[in-house]
């Protein structure tokens, strides 16, 4: 590419092919990423974006082809080495240790601070001035299990950024941030950028790439099908690479997400969810919302809006049965948060999905096949389980239909389920929690990590399900969303509730007032 | 791919330096390591009444093993199987009085078997499902209390009639396992056994609860959130694990020696638990993986007997053929998976 | 004549100082007194026995000796079928036709020798036994040692305890100080490793021990006043002699001091630590042993 | 009887029994850390026992058995970290081995050496240190300055790894070996060469323990002389919620335990001693099911940790 200025590229792909048994996950991929550079990384689910970033961070290693620093092949066989040759990473999958606090997890990527004591006060102030310069805030002082994903997707950046890097490279690191982070976070990137660092960030929302890329190189099926300026591409160029159609008004409809769906709420019908003035409590005793009520009725999307942290995670958690209301009380499906029925099991069976916000822990089990997979769910289910006894071939063919109607990309049921990528993991989660005629909808950042053309998808199913009369309890930093499927939105920021108030009656400002904690509007 | 290749070289040196170790031993005691090679496997593997002996041994191995098979699945660790064997043989023995001396009478005492172990290995469920205490103190610690408790019994309300030696009466002729070959000890608790790695195959393989099991072992948090309770799967496996243990003690009862007494079944819940996992917790392969131990067993055994060796290189053979054995296994396993990588590669 | 086969299966390791390795040193004894072809099988448990019997069986030897009595069982299980094989269990009274034979010692009497010896060294008036486990030889021995103090001395207290194992040196030795400091100042141990932890806590704490098996002085030359002798070379020397020259019968043999199947070491410099007479009662004791008028009937 | 006599003899003998168990589960406490179990401890106590006897013995120096005792583990362990961290065999199995591997060792070596003249060899070994002339003060004397220096030094050592564990950037390395290894690995760490050195540490704690068992508890080998005392070991760990210090109390409750039923025996001998016996283990069962809040076991204990490169 040496028509591209004089600058020698920093870090550079040369011809790299990378395997995973049958599959070719990256074919002859030719890449360049300048000092003072930021790259968009962009394609569908499953195009080969991470495992990318997994070889040039050390973690896979190419089958064939280079990888060059500096002009100079390198062989990046561990972290380590990565780490030396001034790469840092943001995984698309977190690599906290749950059971140690932010700050330990950060002192861990310190090798600088050898092996003796840890003066954690003198490391807590440098990830401060980090976390202040980036403009996060970050929680440093209880155990990374107890944080939710967003809070932790944070301790990431602050992790990667404690160094000076040469390259950065982020994972889908919007997907579960709120509007302000993620300003936070271009800023920074601007900044680095500045200094002269060089910074690949994959994501999934165009906007990013307009908003901080100077060039975007999309993937399709592990192949470079396009590398060029940002300024000379519009969204829906972006699109066509990616899908590889030749069709501008589908690609336009994606990308403005015009839907037919779109009906007034089918509100009326009694409430399938009660909560009465239920407080709520963080896994570390501090109590993260209180006096909330809310009554979620079939045929509706609930939306909760706000930065992540504020109680969301843990609402989810109980109405998913994990956990009891501190206070107050919740009556779902005939079920009683008072009452010992209730537990994940009595509503998993009174009809209750949920789309886990963590979904490697609480929602797949990596090391089993897709279709273990969906029998987590559904193993009450006849058709699928007779006389205590599992029917392979029933669970083998649903499976089956459901993976070609989300369109998730694996070698087929038996595949190992943390062999598919980020978002195709999502997209079977969604598949399993959507079948079985559930009553009520727990989506937890349900379009996190997926493709632009899989979100529209998603979305579709949502709003069918509010045709179908389900009720939907939606909880999502992507004000967007909200706003395209919500029919009463709440927000919860600093502790307080907002709402919920139906859709027409808000303007998008004033949500962004309440997500900031100021109470205008009706409150 | 260096790393794996780097990985099957490493196990060729670390079986080679155990090797040598071993063969130092043996010429230091000024035997020949090739005859004591000999010794191990002729008897063991060319005689008939040393392959016997060791399926006989394998008969109470398998079914141990299988129980260890079912609640490692769970991550549970079951370390109690001794104990729960010998409640097994207790229970068995102390209804031998009561039933009729038939083979009504016999299904009773296995029954009883059964039950006894399953009620051990319940206490370790309850302490792990109820009150969330660790299974591996829990277990252990019952063990030492079984053994005591059958020592105390067979020189107190279990003792013969006689009150000479430690031990209880005999089983009538009726109550014992049939004989199913002339003129060898092989009971008709080999058909117990392959009847037990046939269901708990099923169970484990086929059956929700298996798959409940193996989604507590996998990821015990995402099985909560599919309303799966750990504990409870804790608490029901223990018992489960511990019913097979019974059912083996009460095999040995009525099948080998017809009373109780002391240490008639030595260690064996240790070896169960290498057996289960030579076996990588597959019932299928849980009886193979027995009768591999019981042959080596066998063969030490002859090897003892012969005495050409001082005592303790049995024990260091021992430990050094399941090293042997690991380090092969590792070997063979990483020469297999560079196959597939280069022919995907290719 | 060709020479015997003979293999002695021991149910601990020979090197127990103790159980195992006087039945050793006694197989050893008559290879080198007869014209045999000996082997030994250690640490036999339970579950073995039956297939370590068998397979010398087959494999065609004259002689095989179970030591201890858990022998028996298997043996009466399986003697008819090898009638050329002779088979002798020790410690154990059983006997059968044509070729089941077993050797006894007398632990009661050397229990009672031992204790009357305990009764006469303590100062305290309190002396202690540890056993391994209760087997039936240990528990005679233990009835025997605590008539023998009292037929010494009527008010002596003899305390007694159990250690659950026959291996665990350790706890032997922390029960024997635990009698130790409940007063004791002469004990004694049956069993097999832990009777050597019972000889170094008294050792340790300055006080008496009385050995058994074999004459284990040397061990602790100041602590071991003597050894109640169990003669198990005896035992094996008379089953080999008798199957060599043809008389042995399938009978139980019982061995006790006349029989030199029990008796009582040399006391050598503890001679002196008692009064002349109460050496004399000791000799007195010995005597009655020696014409039947002990044990008490 | 005298209580005071009966109370500082009870805790003076119960310190002695926990102190063999408490070394060997504090090294297995690292180990476990380090997400490495290793079921191999009893074997790695008796070549440490027999190790420490045997140089004892040849150089007249307790301090030179302690030594070279714990050489003999280090390298104990180190063979079971080929198998399990090397070559990623299973632990369990890899440690059963060990264990076998360990009592044919000692045993072996016992014969070839001190066995030759009969148990009579005369044991130089540690006796119980008198700290400041305080031994002799009643009761607490013998207890707190009385004690063998290997007590004293089992304290530090656990104390030293607690402190290692919780504050230092090697402890944060061993936590994540053991919970979440993919995370250290990433963050640069190298996951195997933690737990290689952990569980040679494990091996040195445990052959410490075997030395105490033979150059001061007794003056000694006898084969097999740890009896069961590796499992207990473990137990303790667990216990202890894998905390170093917590092992030592766990194992000090084994310990007066059993030295309290010990003492119990002689006085009722009514009483069939297998209740005795049983005692200390009905006890930890019992606090198990009152007292247990739900242990958390290192997430990655016993797997491998292998990244696909
Ligand atoms: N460890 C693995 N084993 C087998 N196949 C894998 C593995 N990791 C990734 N793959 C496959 O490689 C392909 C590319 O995966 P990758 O994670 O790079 O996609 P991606 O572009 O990051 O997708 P997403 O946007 O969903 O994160 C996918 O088909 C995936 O199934
Ligand atoms: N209110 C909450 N919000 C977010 N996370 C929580 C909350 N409460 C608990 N957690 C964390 O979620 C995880 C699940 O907790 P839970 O009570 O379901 O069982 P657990 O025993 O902690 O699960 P595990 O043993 O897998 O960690 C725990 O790690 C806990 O720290
Ligand atoms: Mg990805
Ligand atoms: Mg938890």
């Amino acid at each position: 590419m040496s028509d591209e200025g004089s600058v020698p590229p920093l870090v550079a792909l040369r011809g790299v092919t990378k395997r995973f048994g049958a599959v070719v996950a990256n074919r002859a991929v030719d890449l360049a990423v300048r000092p003072g550079e930021v790259l968009a990384l962009v394609g569908e689910n499953g195009a080969g974006k991470s495992t990318i970033v997994n070889m040039l961070s050390g973690l896979l290693r190419p089958d064939e082809g280079s990888i060059l620093v500096d002009g100079r092949p390198v062989s990046l066989d561990s972290p380590a080495q990565s780490v030396r040759a001034g790469i840092g990473v943001v995984h698309q999958h977190f690599t906290l240790v749950p059971t140690l606090t932010g700050l330990d997890n950060i002192a861990l990527a310190m090798p600088e601070l050898g092996l003796g004591r840890l003066n954690r006060r003198q490391i807590g102030q440098a990830i401060d001035t980090a976390a202040r310069t980036l403009g996060l805030s970050v929680d440093t002082t209880s155990r990374v299990e107890g944080l939710d994903v967003a809070q932790q997707q944070r301790i990431e950046i602050v992790k990667a950024l404690i160094h000076k890097v040469r390259l950065l490279i982020l994972d889908e690191p919007t997907a579960v941030l709120g509007p302000e982070d993620k300003a936070h976070l271009f800023d920074t990137i601007r900044r680095l950028k500045a200094e002269g660092t060089a910074v690949i960030l994959i994501t999934h929302k165009l906007e990013d790439i307009f908003a901080v890329a100077d060039r975007a190189v999309v993937l399709r099926n592990g192949e470079v099908v396009a590398d060029a300026p940002a300024a000379g591409l519009t969204p829906d160029d972006v699109v066509l690479h990616m899908v590889g159609s030749g069709d501008r008004d589908q690609a336009r409809a994606i990308v403005t997400g015009e839907t037919t769906l779109r009906s007034s709420s089918a509100s009326g019908t009694d409430a399938v969810c009660r909560l009465a003035d239920v407080t709520l409590r963080r896994s570390n005793g501090s109590i993260a919302v209180s006096g909330l009520s809310l009554d979620l009725h079939g045929g509706e999307i609930v939306a909760i809006a706000g930065v992540d942290g504020n109680g969301q995670s843990e609402l989810m958690r109980v109405l998913a049965g994990m956990d009891v209301p501190l206070g107050g009380r919740i009556e779902c499906l005939g079920r009683d948060s008072a009452g010992s029925a209730w537990t994940a099991a009595h509503l998993r069976r009174a009809g209750v999905a949920h789309v886990p916000e963590d979904r490697r822990r609480s929602g797949i089990v990596g090391e089993m096949s897709l279709a273990r997979n969906y029998l987590l769910r559904h193993s009450d289910r006849r058709a699928l389980v007779r006389h205590g006894m599992v029917r392979n071939s029933a669970l083998q063919r649903l499976v089956r239909e459901r993976l070609a109607l989300f369109d998730v990309r694996t070698r087929g049921a038996d595949e190992r389920i943390d062999q598919l990528s980020g978002g195709n993991q999502q997209k079977f989660v969604l598949a399993r929690e959507m079948d079985g005629d559930p009553r009520l909808i727990l989506a937890a950042h349900p379009s996190r990590g997926l493709d632009i053309k899989t979100i529209r998808f998603v979305h579709g199913l949502l709003e069918e399900a509010r045709q179908a009369g389900k009720a939907v309890l939606l909880v999502s930093s992507d004000l967007d969303e909200i706003l395209r499927l919500a029919d009463r939105i709440m927000v919860f920021a600093a502790g307080r509730t907002f709402g919920p108030t139906s859709r027409g009656d808000i303007a998008r400002d004033e949500i962004g007032a309440w997500i900031a904690g100021h109470a205008s509007g009706p409150a | 791919m260096t790393d794996r290749s780097d990985i099957a070289r490493q196990a060729v040196i670390a079986a080679a330096c155990i090797v040598a170790l071993v063969v130092g031993a043996i010429l230091l005691a000024g035997a020949n390591p090739l005859s004591v090679a000999i010794g191990i496997g002729e008897r063991a593997l060319f005689t008939r009444s040393g392959f016997l002996e060791a399926v006989l041994r394998s008969i109470p191995l398998t079914i141990l093993g299988l129980g260890i098979a079912l609640a490692f699945r769970a991550r549970v660790f079951n370390i109690g199987m001794d104990g729960q064997l010998i409640a097994g043989s207790v229970v068995a023995m102390a209804l031998a009085p009561l039933v009729p001396l038939d083979a009504f009478g016999l299904l009773l005492l296995l029954s009883g078997g059964i039950v006894g172990g399953a009620a051990w290995g319940g206490i370790a469920g309850v302490i792990k499902g109820r009150f969330g205490g660790n299974e591996i103190i829990a277990t252990i610690m019952l063990n030492y209390v079984a053994l005591q408790i059958l020592s105390w019994l067979v020189r107190g309300p279990m003792q013969e009639t006689m009150r000479i030696i430690p031990r209880s009466d005999p089983l009538d002729a009726a109550l014992r396992l049939p004989i199913l070959f002339e003129a060898t000890r092989i009971h008709a608790g080999l058909l117990i056994a392959l009847a037990a790695v046939v269901a708990v195959a099923i169970l484990a393989r086929r059956s929700r609860y298996g798959f409940k099991l193996a989604v507590v072992g996998a990821n015990a948090h995402a099985a909560r959130y599919a309303g799966i309770d750990p504990r409870w799967i804790a608490g029901s496996v223990l018992t489960l694990s511990g019913a097979l243990a019974g059912l083996a003690g009460a095999v040995e009862i009525t099948g080998i020696y017809g009373r109780l007494q002391e240490g008639f079944a030595p260690g064996f819940g240790i070896t169960a638990i290498a057996v289960a996992l030579v076996a990588r917790l597959n019932p299928l392969l849980v009886p193979v993986s027995a009768l591999g131990f019981s042959l080596l067993y066998a063969g030490l055994g002859t090897l003892a007997r012969n005495g050409v060796v001082p005592f303790p290189i049995i024990n260091i053979l021992e430990g050094a053929i399941i090293f042997v054995f690991l380090a092969g296994s590792v070997y063979v396993a990483h020469r297999a998976k560079r196959g597939q990588a280069e022919t995907a590669d290719g | 004549a060709e020479t015997k086969k003979i293999a002695l299966v021991l149910p601990g390791p020979v090197t127990d100082g103790t159980f195992n390795s006087a039945a050793n040193k006694g197989i050893e004894a008559a290879k080198a007194k007869y014209d045999i072809e000996v082997v030994v099988r250690e640490n036999t448990d339970f579950a073995q026995i039956q297939d370590v019997l068998r397979s010398y069986a087959e494999e065609g030897y004259d002689m095989i000796i179970g030591h201890g009595f858990q022998f028996a069982e298997p043996v009466m299980e399986i003697h008819a079928e090898f009638p050329d094989t002779w088979f002798v269990v020790n410690t154990a009274q059983v006997a059968a036709a044509p070729n089941v034979a077993s050797f006894d010692n007398r632990w009661g009497d050397a229990g009672y020798m031992a204790g009357a010896v305990a009764g006469l060294y303590t100062k305290s008036g309190t002396i202690g036994h540890i056993g391994a486990i209760p087997v039936p030889v240990i528990e005679d021995y233990n009835k025997g040692f605590e008539a023998g103090a009292k037929s010494m001395r009527p008010e002596v207290k003899v305390l007694s305890a159990y250690v659950g194992s026959f291996s665990d040196i350790a706890r032997g030795a922390e029960i024997t100080t635990s009698l130790i400091e409940q007063g004791a100042d002469v004990v004694t141990s049956t069993g097999n490793e832990n009777v050597v932890g019972t000889i170094q806590a008294a050792q340790k704490a300055g006080v008496q021990a009385i050995g058994t098996a074999f004459d284990s002085q040397a061990m602790a030359p100041e602590t071991i006043i003597t050894t109640a002798l169990i003669n198990m070379d005896v035992n094996i020397d008379l089953a080999v002699g008798r199957l060599i020259d043809g008389s042995l019968k399938p009978e139980s043999y019982v061995l006790g001091l006349n029989e030199n199947g029990i008796g009582l070491a040399p006391f050598r410099d503890f001679e002196s630590k008692i009064s002349a007479e109460d050496m004399a009662r000791i000799q007195a004791m010995m005597k009655e042993f020696a014409d039947g008028t002990l044990p008490p009937k | 009887m005298d209580e005071a006599l009966f109370l500082s003899g009870l805790l003076a003998a119960g310190i002695r029994l926990a102190t063999p168990i408490a070394l060997a589960a504090i090294g297995e406490t690292i180990s476990q850390r380090a997400g490495v179990i290793n079921v191999g401890i009893e074997g790695i106590m008796l070549v440490g026992a027999f190790v420490a006897v045997l140089v004892t013995v040849s150089s007249g120096s307790p301090w030179a058995g302690l030594a070279a005792a714990i050489l003999s583990g280090a390298a104990m362990g180190a063979i079971h970290a080929v198998f399990t961290v090397r070559l990623k065999a299973e632990q369990i199995v890899s440690g059963i081995a060990l264990l076998f591997l360990g009592i044919g060792l000692s045993g072996y070596g016992f014969r070839l050496t001190l066995a030759q003249g009969g148990t009579a060899v005369q044991v130089p070994g540690f006796r119980e240190l008198d700290l400041f002339g305080l031994a002799g003060v009643p009761i607490v004397g013998p207890i707190l300055f009385g004690q063998h220096a290997l007590i004293y030094l089992a304290v530090i050592g656990a104390a030293l790894l607690a402190f290692m564990l919780s504050s230092t950037r090697l402890g944060l390395m061993i936590k994540a070996a053991g919970d979440y290894p993919q995370a250290l690995d990433a963050a640069g760490g190298a996951v195997d060469r933690v737990r290689f050195l952990c569980v040679m540490a494990s091996g040195a704690f445990a052959a410490a323990g075997g030395a105490f068992l033979s150059t001061a508890q007794l003056w000694g080998f006898v084969e097999n002389m740890t009896a069961g005392r590796g499992f207990l070991a473990i137990s303790c760990v667990v216990f202890a919620r894998w905390n170093p210090l917590g092992a030592i109390v766990a194992a000090l409750g084994f310990g007066i335990a059993d030295a309290l039923q010990i003492r119990m025996q002689a006085g009722y001998p009514g009483v069939p001693y297998q209740f005795f016996v049983i005692a200390p283990y009905v006890v930890a069962i019992v606090s198990l099911a009152l007292a247990s809040r739900g242990s958390r076991m290192p997430a990655a204990l016993g797997t491998a940790f292998s990244p696909q490169r």
